[in-house]
């Protein structure tokens, strides 16, 4: 659905200013699902709540992926963030019964918080400083393959990973492995059966994503 | 053509701030490991923003790397907190400090 | 010559055997043992000497490859043993002094519940330094040179359930670190303008005058070698910590601290010297280290009450004498006065141990006194030794001294007024001590009452003494008599007199006896040394002065302390503080300092040698407790750190982005 | 795994291990003609993949990635055994079979050691894997930690009860991820290698199911790295956007042939890369997770984890700086002489103040990464291949004195501290000395391989002129001989029993002092028990409420297990061996090949 709506907006030639003012539009409003999402995440109080601002915030993402004729990453960023990853949160949360208030206020070390936010604020700017804002890209465009041009982005995703980032991916499989080892391993505990299908699930859903 | 790619850049490295920030202030293990998903997500992002400016595939090759080590950090991270805390209460990082000095 | 590897596999192979096996070895056989192997590798050393000796004097340098270590670029270094006149001279005296005092040794810790580790020590001291003087190159004499430092460390705090003992042997050990530095750094130093380590490549051309050094580079390598020598050899900034040492047994203080170890560091200016000749400044540096301490040293020692604290000191300023010869050019003479103050310093102490053993443990002067009735070996012995060390003819010392002092005139006559004077107080502090032991009232009775009981192995209140008083407790001793020690410990005093009284005949080079001089003269050719020369007629004047001064220290020394024992006006309180030197040093340091080091748990306060040797070790705990504090255990503030470090490298690099 | 996928998708050729990949758009590469597609060439273990549609082409070179396959198949192979055995295997099989693939590993990694390919050094598959002499004798350093580390595991996991086939899974991953690390030509290959490794690293921090700590060392360790896992992908990101490319070559290619147009990011990015790296090699300051973890962590994964997460480390440190960003070297070498001079002084400071035996080794292991940091801001092969050797020693003797620790801490890791170690001596002579010998040669004595890596790393710093860098390395070096010294003298001390004093010596005179005079020759006296000294006497009642915490230390014999032995065996005799020879040294300078 998202892909459609991209096409529809970029096939729209006949009246560019639209465009221009569309892909503002989805920049925009997906900017402020971002930002909105992760001051949800790092403000409120309730894990689930977070768990949920997350989800706009992954949503946001997608939107500008979108937005950079990135669609098959918008799909995947869908699927697998917002159907697997926020579930497994919130299923975490859930399961562990700590969907309670956080008592923000007590601190064991006064200058955290003050010093984070500081710091925060610190690598953002210098970051900005570092790239003078708008003065972002050097390099040699197209190295593995140019962005534009004929065919749709999911070939061209796929020509890339089949060929120059083969053993790349290849090697994705060892990080499932682990993952099912891992959850296999930690939830031996006498008693933790669930977390067992828990980590299952996600392997499973990780693997049909990648291959 | 459409949005200057330094917007989308300076929208990614403010939420690369606000995930940093958030893992730093935030005490609930779970939140914490949700700040590291923002971070990612600001750094893919990133990686989309600069293959279209280079006009160059691998930027969106590199996310879906991205996005499966992401898939199976969560996995293993949500196994190691449920191992710790499932006998506990309140699942904030302060309250596990044995190791330390 | 393959006994030449004898040399140090004895040794080797005797402190292994004590090291693994020791505990097994009944009380005096590990020290027959060790006496043994030392013994055998003082033999080994004779006869490679004597083939040296059958050589013509441009071949006696032979240089024996143990094995081929690391390869450093295109080289490798080897392990090899250099057989050449100064190594073999060194190594002579070296495992000479080391038997007899070995085999002194048996007879002064018997008892002690300890005895093969200390023969262990002994043993693996011999090689260390054997290792240290005969390597050919100076990578693998760092090795011994660590390995000395080791085993020093291990016995001056041999009777470690002192605290005093313990706190020495970390003065000593920190102190010694010090010196390494310099000598690691001037390794360095020497392999990047060199590349190499091995004396034949780093010493052998300059030596023959087939290459030249820059004076900036041979300045700083000096330096830094002289720092280690410095350390090692306990002169100026670095002397603290030899009088502390005193906490060790007797026979170790004979041995390390007075004829062995202590005179590593003029080995290696010695060894150096090619290096050395192209600094005129690191000469100066040296002869002007060596005579400020000579004269400092001797100062302080005229106020001493211990008895091996004078000999102590006294080491130090002999030991500056030598450094004073090397400074002047004279290393011939330099090693000539190492070679006689290892015979009577040696003898001094072993016969000051004598005395301490005759006393149970008395170390205070003002507590002995008119011992020369009881003591009918000793006495002599240590008489021998003081005339020697007091520099009064014909004794060892005299002649030795003589050279060292022409030498001094050459190069200054202010250095030369530095080492007269130290010769007149020399004698001074000598006659004063041999005066308070041997003669006037017997002052030991209540003493030795007070401590008849403690026991005999030289250490009040030590379980090792407690423990050897039951063995050989007072019972034996028929109360508090002073006796003459057994004969193991009496044959080595017997065999020392004997050297110190005509040692010097090794170099009497009025006679055509200069055998010394000889022996070096391929070690130390013109291109090394440049040779001088003081008349005849200047040396006799010089040597009829020091005859004059000496004698003069000796009546006064005797005359003065002919009746009291207390006489508070010779004993200055600066002098009995060691000029307040530590004590001077701390008030500045732990003034306002302190007030501002405190605050981060820099304690600064036992005084500047402990305030540093300490404040090394305080401050590396104190800075590793306080930066503990970060290590809280909460994740976030460590996650906080990361970002701080973060932040810090963005900034750096925005900052270079930005120029 | 990946052929017999690729090659049901893609027409199979066989030509050899040359890589073509279209540099081009997909337009402009249909003109060219895919090279050797369908020449059958003499490359026998080597299979060639063409694509059709659009011509771009891929080949993979199996032999470069062999030990990297045949961990990861080998890993899959345990597991299927496990499935298919009866419930409880018999004991042993798991560490022998373990230690048998990296066995295989090894044998592949030294014959490619030998290949002509690897000499020269070549890029395969599709630019993504570095086949040079500097991987492979990396490669043939994580198979050496697979194989020690398996079997110095065994009997830990028996005594522990955690036996399983699991741990060796783990293990086998994240060694692959470890290699994928040391061969990776790009920065994505080198983040996928981290992140396998890390992720399997994490798991096996967390490993000991009934010790807290265990859990604590996972979750610190898992929530540290992931955050410097997103910020070292920052990284990736903005040197991605600066040079166009993730490519080591051809960010190398296009700094040097061009000024980029704001070298801002692309320094933001080298300087997020060196936070992201210097966390995975505990630098100070990102070194704050390393005593925790390797405190926490079941104690041969310690062991294994401060080998192999080291040495990947430290390639993809030496790969970024040195081969992708060779050119701002002005740039990188002042962060990374102060990251070295930190983790020196810290890393010593700190071990001097710690009481567990773990920890110290912990912060010991930061200062040894100081010095691999000496080599790396050398800049130079010199530096380059003192720090392969550095990294190289290091594996064996870390893994042989984390071995010892294991065995002298008993069921539980109850006896951890410091004076679990006195009396070893007695307890164990061969033991004992094994361990002097590690721990003289993290000291840097001579005659062991320690001495040599120091001496290399200091070396190659002096002759770029940093006589300051140098003094400080061995002020280090000296501070860090005292807790090494310690330890060592403590082996050699009478195991007394007497509670009080030996409490309030360790308490008070680590605490306080952090320097111990005792005996090195181990007497028997009754008095030893206060052979440390500090400055001011022990006091007492300080003594006697520090006894509660720490436990007395047990007099029998000391058992080795065989198979720790073997890998304790190994340790040493590697050590001194590299110590006084210098195959080694001849070997890592082969490797700097490329570097």
């Amino acid at each position: 659905m998202l892909a459609s709506l991209q096409s529809v907006l970029l096939a729209d030639t006949s009246a560019q200013a639209l465009a221009h003012a569309s892909a503002w539009a989805v920049f925009l409003v997906g900017a402020a699902m971002i930002l909105t999402g992760a001051a949800g995440v790092i403000l409120l109080r309730n894990p689930v709540h977070c768990a949920l601002m997350l989800v706009v915030t992954l949503f946001g993402v997608a939107l500008e992926f979108i937005d950079q004729s990135a669609d098959f990453l918008a799909a995947v960023q869908i699927i697998v963030y917002a159907g697997a990853v926020v579930i497994l949160f919130l299923f975490v949360i859930m399961f562990l019964g700590v969907d309670r208030k956080e008592a923000i206020a007590a601190e064991p070390t006064k200058l955290q918080k003050p010093l984070a936010l500081l710091m925060g604020l610190v690598v953002l700017v210098e970051i900005l400083a570092l790239s003078r804002v708008d003065h972002w890209v050097g390099g040699t465009p197209a190295l593995s393959g140019a962005l534009n041009g004929p065919g749709d982005n999911v070939q061209k995703v796929g020509q890339a990973v089949y060929t120059g980032y083969l053993l790349p991916f290849e090697m994705t499989a060892a990080l499932l492995v682990i993952a099912v080892v891992a959850t296999v391993v930690l939830s031996k505990r006498a008693g933790g059966a669930g977390n067992d299908e828990a980590g299952a699930v996600v392997a499973e859903e990780s693997s049909e994503v990648t291959s | 053509m459409s949005v200057p790619s330094a917007w989308y850049l300076v929208l990614a490295a403010i939420l690369f701030g606000m995930g940093a920030t958030g893992l730093l202030v935030r005490r609930n293990v779970l939140v914490m490991f949700m700040c590291i998903e923002l971070m990612l997500n600001a750094v893919n992002l990133t990686f989309v923003t600069f293959a279209r400016l280079l006009n160059d595939i691998g930027g969106q090759v590199d996310v879906l790397f991205v996005l499966v080590v992401a898939a199976a950090e969560v996995v293993v991270g949500l196994a190691i907190i449920v191992a710790l805390f499932r006998r506990r209460a309140a699942a904030t990082a302060d309250d596990i400090h044995i190791l330390k000095g | 010559m393959n006994a030449a590897y004898l040399i140090v596999a004895l040794p080797f192979a005797g402190a292994l055997v004590l090291l693994f096996a020791g505990r097994r070895i009944l009380d005096p056989v590990s020290g027959w043992f060790a006496t043994a192997m030392a013994a055998g590798s003082f033999v080994c050393t004779v006869i490679v000497w004597s083939t040296l000796l059958g050589r013509p004097s441009t071949s006696r340098s032979v240089d024996k490859t143990i094995f081929t270590w690391m390869p450093v670029g295109s080289l490798h270094v080897s392990f090899g043993l250099q057989l050449d006149p100064l190594s073999i001279l060194w190594s002579l005296f070296v495992t000479g002094v080391g038997s007899l005092i070995t085999l002194y040794s048996i007879g002064y810790m018997r008892g002690d519940p300890s005895f093969s580790r200390f023969f262990f020590y002994l043993n693996a001291f011999i090689f260390s330094m054997l290792i240290l003087v005969l390597a050919d190159n100076f990578l693998f004499s760092f090795l011994g040179w660590e390995g000395v430092g080791f085993c020093s460390y291990g016995l001056v705090g041999f009777w470690f359930e002192r605290n005093s003992a313990a706190v020495a042997a970390k003065k000593a050990f920190v102190t010694n670190r010090v010196g390494d530095f310099g000598f690691m750094i001037a390794l360095f130093l020497m392999f990047q303008h060199f590349g190499s380590f091995n004396y034949s490549v780093v010493l052998a051309p300059l030596a023959s005058g087939h290459a030249t050094l820059a004076n900036s580079t041979a300045t700083f390598i000096s330096i830094m070698l002289v720092l280690g020598a410095v350390a090692k050899s306990a002169q100026i900034p670095l002397y603290m910590w030899l009088p502390d040492a005193m906490e060790g047994p007797t026979p170790v203080s004979a041995l390390i601290h007075a004829a062995t170890m202590v005179t590593a560091g003029v080995y290696l200016v010695a060894r150096a010297a090619p290096i050395l000749h192209f600094s005129p400044d690191a000469q100066w540096i040296v002869a002007s280290i060596g005579a400020g301490t000579c004269f400092l040293a001797a100062t302080i020692a005229c106020v001493q009450d211990d008895i091996k604290r004078v000999l102590a000191y006294s080491t130090v300023s002999q030991i500056g004498y030598m450094f004073l010869a090397e400074g002047s050019g004279d290393y011939q003479a330099g090693i000539y006065h190492t070679v006689m103050h290892a015979f009577f310093k040696a003898l001094l102490f072993l016969s000051a141990g004598s005395i301490i053993h005759a006393l149970h443990d008395e170390q205070n002067m003002k507590r002995m006194g008119n011992l020369r009735k009881y003591l009918p070996i000793t006495f002599p012995a240590f008489m021998v030794g003081f005339l020697a060390l007091a520099a009064i003819p014909p004794f060892d010392g005299f002649w030795s001294k003589d050279e060292v002092l022409a030498a001094a005139w050459h190069k200054s006559p202010v250095l030369w007024a530095f080492g007269i004077a130290t010769a007149f107080l020399t004698a001074y502090y000598m006659s004063r001590q041999v005066r308070l032991v041997f003669w006037g009232k017997s002052r030991w009775n209540s003493a030795a009452a007070a401590h008849g009981a403690a026991g005999d192995t030289g250490i009040p209140l030590s379980p090792a003494a407690a423990h050897g008083s039951a063995a050989h407790g007072s019972a034996a001793h028929g109360g508090g008599e002073p006796h003459e020690a057994p004969r193991t410990m009496t044959i080595p005093l017997v065999i020392l007199t004997v050297a110190s009284a005509f040692g010097w005949l090794l170099n009497a080079n009025f006679a055509g006896l200069d055998f010394i001089n000889k022996w070096l003269a391929p070690i130390f050719p013109a291109t090394v040394a440049t040779p001088f020369t003081v008349s005849t007629g200047t040396k006799w004047i010089l040597g009829v002065i020091a005859t004059l001064v000496a004698f003069g220290g000796l009546f006064a020394g005797m005359g003065l302390w002919r009746r009291a024992v207390d006489r508070p006006e010779l004993e200055p309180a600066f002098l009995a503080h060691a000029w307040y030197i530590d004590e001077g040093i701390s008030a500045t340091v732990s003034g306002p300092l302190a007030r501002m080091a405190t605050r981060f748990s820099f304690v600064v306060d036992a005084g500047w040698v402990d305030g540093l040797v300490n404040g090394v070790g305080r401050s590396a705990a104190g800075a590793g407790r306080q930066l503990r504090r970060l290590q809280t255990g909460y994740v976030r503030n460590y996650a906080l750190a990361i970002g701080v470090g973060t932040a810090a490298v963005l900034l750096y690099v925005s900052m270079r982005a930005g120029s | 795994m990946s052929g017999s996928l690729a090659t049901s998708r893609f027409a199979t050729s066989s030509f050899a291990h040359s890589v073509f990949v279209a540099a081009g758009s997909p337009a402009s590469t249909t003109t060219t003609a895919p090279p050797g597609c369908s020449v059958a060439s003499a490359g026998n273990k080597v299979t060639g993949l063409c694509t059709v549609a659009n011509s771009l082409h891929i080949s993979v070179a199996y032999r470069s990635i062999a030990p990297m396959i045949i961990l990861a198949v080998g890993a899959l192979v345990l597991l299927a055994v496990s499935a298919v055995l009866p419930k409880r295997p018999r004991t042993g099989l798991y560490p022998a079979l373990t230690a048998a693939i990296g066995g295989l590993a090894l044998l592949a990694a030294v014959l490619q050691w030998f290949d002509g390919a690897a000499k020269t050094g070549t890029v395969e598959i599709g630019g993504q894997v570095l086949y040079d002499r500097f991987s492979v004798l990396l490669l043939i350093l994580i198979s050496i930690a697979v194989i020690l580390s398996s079997l110095a595991a065994d009997s830990y996991l028996r005594r522990e009860g955690l036996d399983g086939v699991e741990a060796y899974v783990l293990m086998l991953m994240s060694a692959t991820g470890a290699m994928l690390m040391a061969e990776s030509g790009g920065l994505i290959m080198l983040f996928l290698g981290l992140e396998i490794m890390s992720i399997a690293l994490y798991v096996m921090a967390a490993y000991h199911r009934r010790r807290a700590q265990s859990g604590e060392a996972g979750l610190k360790y898992f929530i540290l790295g992931s955050f410097s896992s997103a910020v070292f992908l920052y990284g990736i990101a903005l040197v991605y956007g600066a040079t166009g490319s993730t490519q080591f070559s051809q960010i190398a290619a296009y700094l040097a042939g061009n000024v980029p147009a704001n070298a801002g990011v692309l320094l933001g990015g080298m300087a997020l890369l060196i936070v992201g790296l210097g966390f995975k090699v505990a630098a100070v300051p990102f070194h704050f997770w390393t005593p925790d973890v390797y405190q926490g962590s079941p104690t041969p994964f310690t062991g294994y984890m401060a080998a192999v997460a080291k040495a990947a480390g430290f390639a993809g440190l030496l790969r970024v700086l040195t081969q992708a960003l060779g050119t701002q070297q002005a740039n990188w070498r002042p962060i990374v002489w102060l990251l070295a001079v930190l983790s020196l002084v810290v890393g010593s400071v700190m071990a001097i103040a710690q009481r567990d035996l773990k920890r110290m080794l912990a912060y010991s292991s930061i200062s040894q990464a100081g010095y691999v940091l000496l080599g790396v801001q050398a800049a130079t092969a010199e530096g380059s291949s003192a720090a392969l050797f550095y990294l190289f020693t290091y594996t064996f003797i870390v893994i042989g004195t984390f071995a010892v620790v294991d065995i002298v801490q008993g069921r539980g890791e109850t006896r951890n501290d410091l004076g679990a170690m006195r009396g070893l001596g007695r307890r164990n002579p061969l033991l004992a000395a094994a361990m002097l010998v590690l721990l003289l040669a993290q000291a840097g004595v001579p005659l062991t391989s320690g001495f040599l890596a120091k001496f290399y790393v200091i070396q190659a710093a002096v002759e770029q002129g940093q006589y300051y860098l140098a003094v400080i390395a061995m002020v280090a070096a000296a501070i860090a001989a005292f807790f090494y010294l310690r330890v060592g003298l403590l082996m050699y001390q009478a195991p007394v029993e007497r509670d009080a004093e030996y409490g309030s010596g360790f308490a008070e005179g680590l605490g306080d002092d952090g320097v111990i005079i005792g005996s090195g020759g181990g007497a028997s006296s009754a008095v030893e028990g206060v052979s440390v000294a500090g400055l001011e006497p022990v006091p007492s009642i300080d003594g006697a409420v520090a006894t509660a915490t720490l436990q007395a230390p047990p007099t029998g014999r000391v058992v080795v297990p065989a198979t720790s032995g073997v890998v304790i065996a190994v340790s040493v005799v590697f050590t001194i061996a590299a110590g006084v020879s210098s195959f080694v040294i001849d070997f890592a300078r082969a490797a700097h090949s490329l570097l």
